[in-house]
């Protein structure tokens, strides 16, 4: 994954000591969200549900990119932490930032249990049965209507303002910095976890799980807590997307948000971290852009714009990127 | 003797209701199955064969169901040839599709395979929205088709019985053709060692060519068919996917015979859940498949 | 890093492309209709999109130099998060005079706390849940609510003399609503519920409830099914299973026979009666005006349905609101406005709002599906005037 | 002689075919030992059930005298048991280094580690680069697997396998597809190997067996022919005759 052209002059050692370190491109996304609060101070809206998305595709790729664990069914982690969120502000636990943590642990639980359960197996089945996951949660979140107002919506969240002091106002103000601020914490997290051991093996087991077995790595174990990682981190991503539109419908549970998200990570590209922060943006603004120019028929170009990626950009954005940097630099 | 008359009455009339439930839910089940099991098959052959994680067979499927409705609406044809015809015009379209896409997938991650064919269900679904309106198409029967047929002392719908000795023909005919023929052997080779197959000078382009027509008749054939009992829409290639990916995963990739048992125990599980337990009626399909897959990861008939 | 900024830099350049045009004139009155039109429910969408166009052309001279600024924005489907969002873009950025459209109850119920927050009507064009209109003041609903239609159509059939009904409904709040107000209308007039199945909403196949129904020989089946495709799929298996020869009556919410789906039914058996607010066969002089202007404008084969009709009237509204106020838009005059808004000249005969629960009061119809012709179509045989929800009454606050 | 590895009976069947047939076996500690035979002898099979990569139909496996036979691979590594595959199953796209640091860290008990970064153990990186330069890798420390030569992946392959610092080593045709003017390299450190380091290697390349190989097992379809010095093996005429018929057909 990590391809050192210019660390000729340096020893190998010294290169892979400090490869870690942060490289300013790597402070670009924050540049951009601190910019886009000031530049575009009417889309701020858009600007949390995007960093929202962002920090659930970085939860995905955590799985997919890292792990290689292919799955249909991440939406079931994100469904969970928004009811988490949602149920508890209903009922009275009011404070935001205290709620996360709990949806973050329940959403991982579940991630626990599932992953324990189906990561024995591999490629279709294991596709199966993430999307059997999700789509049982959603008949779950019907049926149970008492707790989740099933179809019509979980209504009546109600937050103290963040601090006791910001309120989430109607221009999404308070809603951009607090996704943003949780979107830094889950990047610093995330970083720290794929340049750790831990991060690394992971890559190891997506490249070779054989070879990982042979090093007497347990690999089993490894795909589980990373699965159950990133159902927590999903988990915060649901909660968010609960508070910040204060309302929860059966939707965060759907095949289509998997789907959805799956796509945003693939298009700005698996398995390096940033490919979230350059998909879920593009991704979602180009379809804002796309239903507002032919709301009827945007999805055809959206599915366009799927197979010339697969076609013509495999790697998504930032594996098109790396590629033209490495053509340059030859 | 001494319980008395009463409850005996009651015990056979209560026997009569269960066996008639019983054969209710076998017969709507299976009708189900039938369909689920045309259309899948042909997913199974070729993602078995081809390595090929095809999200978009349902695509065809749809394809095929609004090809023969227009055949019929608009060209006047009767059931039977505006069915055969779909079946052809969806399977010469799969193949040009085929070569020009899916061909350059295959050595292709899944990942890209899963995106790729999400993307062709997107466009799919705004094409067949702009050609023929977001409302379902009306699959008009042949009379002969229509209405009840007596069946043992039963009422039942004549369509559905239809489907049912349909699809049987149909599981026969491929259990036969690709046991026994010449073709068989070279899919059933191919599936086993793709390399080797290659090497023993099989022409894999073509027999791949071959093989994803033929998935794709099948889900034509099966769309056209079914096109009353999975009626045909826009969003029909999203709407089944779970069922479609389910009976194939179920039944095991590559296997012919694996799809119909599991088509037939899903198509039926869940007549029967809805039948007798409708409140978890939604969760059978996925109960059935978790239980099914933790079982045999590699699907009922699968090749581990 | 090249990389990046150039990526970040074309970001910026299609969210800039985006950015509000200048701000409004005086006489722009901007009205934000947030619907699905892409999604599972495009098709009814696209009819409710028709008869928006359809009111505006035919109305806009009444509007004289106010200049009318629809906005559509697509929520794609029940995705409440999105709907929020589009709102709030609308209210904050394009500054929105009044919100309509909303086809899902769970979009409806997102939004209703910002329409309070901002100030902003809202015209609610389709979505049915009862409850939705306590989420705040600022809502009024021109469609139906599910009690509206099943309530009444309980204490009729209990009338006809139906004593022993099995229901089934779609296993989702709407589907819940309808149960609860058919049981109620139906047990509160005598009636008795001998069994009831909720089916699950993604249901490829009706024919195993129905064949159980069938079995258990009540003498009616009440069904409540989302209209568009699983209603034309439940009247064919109720044709298919052949439960009118068994005799068990068919009795339906209006949903269930969608004007515009009829022609996809098949041969459905005669009998089937159904409650709803709007029938396009209907002959009363408004809708005969109705329907000949909506074939012109859309084809001879075009049927409006009672979503277009809600749609329609819910335009209606909002011009008289416009028209009052001489485009200077006051939330607060609006809602006062449109409480005890009357319409005599709708298509579904007299409708108003009341002023009290902001809903929708209107004429119910029990409908008989008829070949006519050789068309299938809802031909009204009795009138229930002036229906109010009966739920607020029965669910105090 | 303490035994560092030993089999009992090991069998292995899939359906009908029997590939390892009552495998009895001793590996001493410190042993330089070949396990030779045609194709399809069932050597590779015989290594894979030694690695727990198998589940043996019966038989057993001991590691140092302990029974292994129930437990995982991982937890044979643990015990000392290091191995390379025939077929070069490596992490393509990682660099050289990455590669054995990788090993290394498993083998420290740090691959786990979550909020560290992995940079910040420079003791295991520089015990990884110190393997490189041994086995002759260290100017391709940074580059990635996949770039590199087939016969320098083969000595990754080994690389990995000592950063575990295995007490038995499984080489599987350390040489396979390598041509013959590299397998010098090879040899060179094979033969460098810790005195105390039991290896076992199935190789086809006899010369390498012969120049390396103190014992000599020969295999056929499945059980053990027979064993001893590479002298003996030589003068065995069933030997001869299973290499010569082999010969014959190419």
């Amino acid at each position: 994954m990590f391809v050192y052209r210019s660390a000729a002059t340096i020893s190998p050692v010294d290169y892979m000591v400090c490869s870690h370190r942060l490289r300013w491109p790597e402070l670009l996304p924050w540049v951009a969200i601190i910019a886009a609060y000031f530049a575009f101070p009417s889309y701020l809206a858009l600007g949390a549900q995007v960093m929202i998305m962002v920090l659930f595709a970085l939860s995905l790729d955590l799985v997919l990119g890292y792990a290689g664990i292919v799955t249909l069914g991440h939406a079931a982690f994100f469904g969970v932490g928004a009811y988490t969120a949602g149920i508890l502000a209903v009922h009275g636990w009011e404070e935001a930032i205290t709620a996360l943590p709990v949806a973050a642990a329940v959403a991982g639980a579940v991630g626990l249990v599932t992953g324990y359960i189906i990561l024995r197996t591999r490629g279709l089945t294991l596709l199966m049965l993430t999307l059997a996951v999700a789509s049982m949660l959603g008949e779950a979140a019907n049926k149970a209507n008492w707790l989740t107002g099933g179809a019509d919506g979980l209504q009546g969240i109600t937050l103290r303002p963040l601090l006791g002091v910001f309120h989430f106002d109607l221009f999404g103000r308070t809603a951009f910095v607090y996704c943003a601020l949780v979107l830094f914490a889950g990047w610093v997290f995330v970083r720290r976890l794929v340049h750790a051991p831990f991060g690394r093996s992971l890559t190891g087991i997506r490249e070779n799980a054989a070879r990982m077995h042979a090093i007497g790595a347990p690999v089993r174990q490894r795909q589980i807590i990373v699965y159950t990682i990133a159902a927590a981190l999903a988990g915060v991503a649901g909660a968010l997307e609960a508070q910040t539109t204060q309302f929860v419908g059966l939707n965060v549970l759907s095949f289509d948000l998997s789907g959805a998200v799956l796509i945003m990570l693939i298009f700005g590209g698996v398995g390096r971290l940033y490919g979230a922060f350059v998909g879920a943006p593009l991704y979602m603004v180009a379809q804002d852009a796309l239903s507002r120019l032919d709301p009827e028929y945007w999805f055809f170009w959206v599915g366009l714009l799927l197979v010339v990626t697969v076609m013509f950009a495999r790697g998504g954005i930032l594996g098109v990127a790396d590629l033209l940097r490495r053509k340059v630099m030859r | 003797m001494k319980a008395g008359a009463v409850p005996r009455q009651e015990r056979v009339s209560a026997v009569n209701e269960f066996l008639s439930a019983l054969v209710s839910i076998m017969f709507h089940g299976l009708a189900y199955a039938m369909i689920l099991y045309v259309v899948s098959v042909g997913l199974s052959v070729t993602m078995g064969l081809m390595g090929f994680a095809n999200l978009a067979h349902g695509v065809f499927a749809m394809a095929g169901g609004y090809v023969a409705i227009s055949l019929m609406s608009r060209l006047g044809l009767s059931f039977g040839p505006a069915v055969v015809l779909a079946v052809l015009v969806v399977a010469a379209a799969s193949v040009v599709l085929e070569r020009l896409l899916y061909a350059r997938l295959y050595g292709a991650g899944e990942i890209e395979q899963v995106l790729f064919t999400i993307g062709l269900i997107f466009m799919s679904i705004a094409a067949a929205k702009f050609m023929f309106g977001s409302s379902q198409q009306e699959l008009v029967l042949p009379a002969a088709l229509r209405g009840e047929v007596s069946i043992l002392g039963r009422m039942f719908p004549t369509y559905r019985a239809f489907i049912i000795v349909t699809g049987a023909i149909i599981a026969l005919g491929l259990w036969l053709g690709l046991e026994r023929s010449q073709f068989g052997a070279r899919v059933r080779a191919a599936v086993d060692n793709r390399r080797m197959a290659r090497s023993v000078g099989i022409d894999t382009d073509r027999l791949f060519s071959l093989t994803f027509a033929l998935g794709s008749g099948l889900a034509a054939l099966g769309g056209a068919l079914g096109g009353e009992l999975l009626t045909i829409h826009p969003a029909y290639a999203i709407e089944h996917l779970v069922y479609f990916l389910t009976v194939v995963a179920v039944g095991g990739l590559g296997s012919i015979r694996g799809p119909f048992l599991a088509a037939v125990l899903l198509g039926v599980g869940d007549t029967a859940c809805k039948y007798l337990l409708p409140d978890i009626g939604a969760f059978f399909i996925y109960f059935a498949l978790f239980g099914l897959l933790l079982w045999r990861p590699a699907g009922l008939f699968g090749r581990a | 890093m090249r990389r990046l900024q150039s990526v970040f830099g074309m970001l910026a350049a299609a969210v800039a492309v985006m950015s509000p045009a200048a701000v409004s004139a005086a006489e722009t009155v901007k009205v934000g209709v947030v619907l699905g039109f892409s999604g599972q429910a495009s098709a009814s969408v696209d009819q409710m999109d028709k008869a928006i166009n359809l009111y505006v052309k035919q109305h806009q001279a009444e509007l004289g130099d106010i200049k009318l600024d629809l906005i559509r924005r697509d929520d794609t489907g029940p995705n409440p998060d999105m709907a929020r969002r589009l709102a709030q873009e609308l209210i904050t950025r394009d500054r929105v005079n009044i919100l309509t459209g909303f086809f899902y109850t769970p979009n409806a119920n997102a939004v209703a706390p910002l329409a309070t927050e901002a100030k902003v009507p809202m015209v609610i064009m389709n979505a049915a849940t009862s409850s939705t209109m306590r989420l705040s003041p600022y809502l009024v609903r021109v469609s139906l609510t599910q009690w509206q239609q099943s309530y009444p159509l309980g204490q009729w059939a209990a009338k006809q003399g139906v004593k022993r009904a099995y229901t089934a409904v779609t296993d989702y709040g709407p589907g819940h609503d309808a149960e609860a107000a058919f049981i109620k209308g139906f047990t509160e007039a005598g009636g008795k519920i001998v069994g009831s199945v909720r089916m699950p909403l993604k249901n490829p196949d009706f024919v195993p409830f129905l064949q159980r129904i069938k079995d258990e020989k009540p003498e009616a089946l009440f069904v409540f099914v989302p209209g568009s495709k699983d209603a034309t799929a439940l009247m064919k298996a109720y044709t298919e299973l052949g439960l009118a020869q068994a005799g068990v009556r068919l009795i339906a919410a209006g949903d269930c026979v969608p004007d515009n789906e009829l022609a996809s039914m098949g041969d459905v058996p005669p009998g089937v009666v159904t409650m709803g607010y709007y029938s396009a066969a209907a002959t009363r002089p408004q809708n005969k005006a109705f329907v000949a202007a909506w074939q012109k404008e859309y084809g001879p084969d075009s049927i409006p349905s009672p979503f277009a009709v809600g749609a329609y009237d819910g335009m209606a509204a909002i011009f008289y609101v416009i028209e009052k106020q001489h485009g200077k838009i006051d939330p607060d005059r609006t809602m006062a406005l449109l409480k005890g808004w009357r319409n005599d000249n709708s298509p579904r005969g007299p409708v108003m709002i009341d002023p009290e629960t902001r809903d929708v009061v209107q004429n119910m119809y029990v409908r008989r599906l008829e070949r006519v012709n050789g068309k299938l179509e809802n031909v009204e045989v009795e009138t229930i005037p002036m229906v109010k929800d009966p739920w607020p009454r029965l669910h105090p606050q | 002689m303490t035994v560092a590895l030993e089999t009992r009976g090991l069998r292995k069947n899939f359906g009908a075919m029997v590939v390892t047939n009552g495998v009895d076996f001793k590996l001493a500690a410190g042993a330089r030992h070949a396990l030779i035979g045609p194709n399809g002898a069932g050597k590779s099979t015989f290594i894979n059930l030694i690695a727990g990569r198998l589940t043996p139909s019966a038989g057993s496996v001991l590691l140092a005298g302990e029974n292994v036979t129930a437990l995982s691979q991982e937890a044979r590594v643990k015990r000392g048991l290091g191995r390379t595959f025939q077929i070069n199953t490596l992490f393509a796209n990682l660099t050289v280094l990455e590669n054995v640091t990788m090993a290394v860290s498993e083998r420290l008990g740090r691959g786990g580690d979550k909020l560290r970064f992995a940079g910040s153990r420079r003791d295991i990186v520089e015990e990884a680069y110190e393997l490189l330069k041994r086995l002759h890798l260290a100017e391709d420390a940074l580059r990635p697997v996949r770039e590199i030569a087939y016969g320098r992946q083969r000595l990754v392959e080994m690389a990995i396998a000592l950063g575990l610092r295995p007490r038995v080593l499984l080489l599987d045709e350390p040489a396979a597809g390598v041509p013959s003017a590299e397998t010098a390299v090879i040899l060179d450190v094979m033969e460098a190997l810790p005195a105390d380091m039991a290896v076992l290697i199935i190789e086809h390349d006899m010369d390498l067996v012969f120049r390396f190989a103190k014992t000599i097992t020969v295999l056929v379809r499945g059980a053990v022919l027979t064993e001893g010095t590479p002298a003996e093996i030589v003068a065995d005429p069933r030997v001869r005759e299973i290499y010569l018929g082999e010969g014959r057909h190419g």
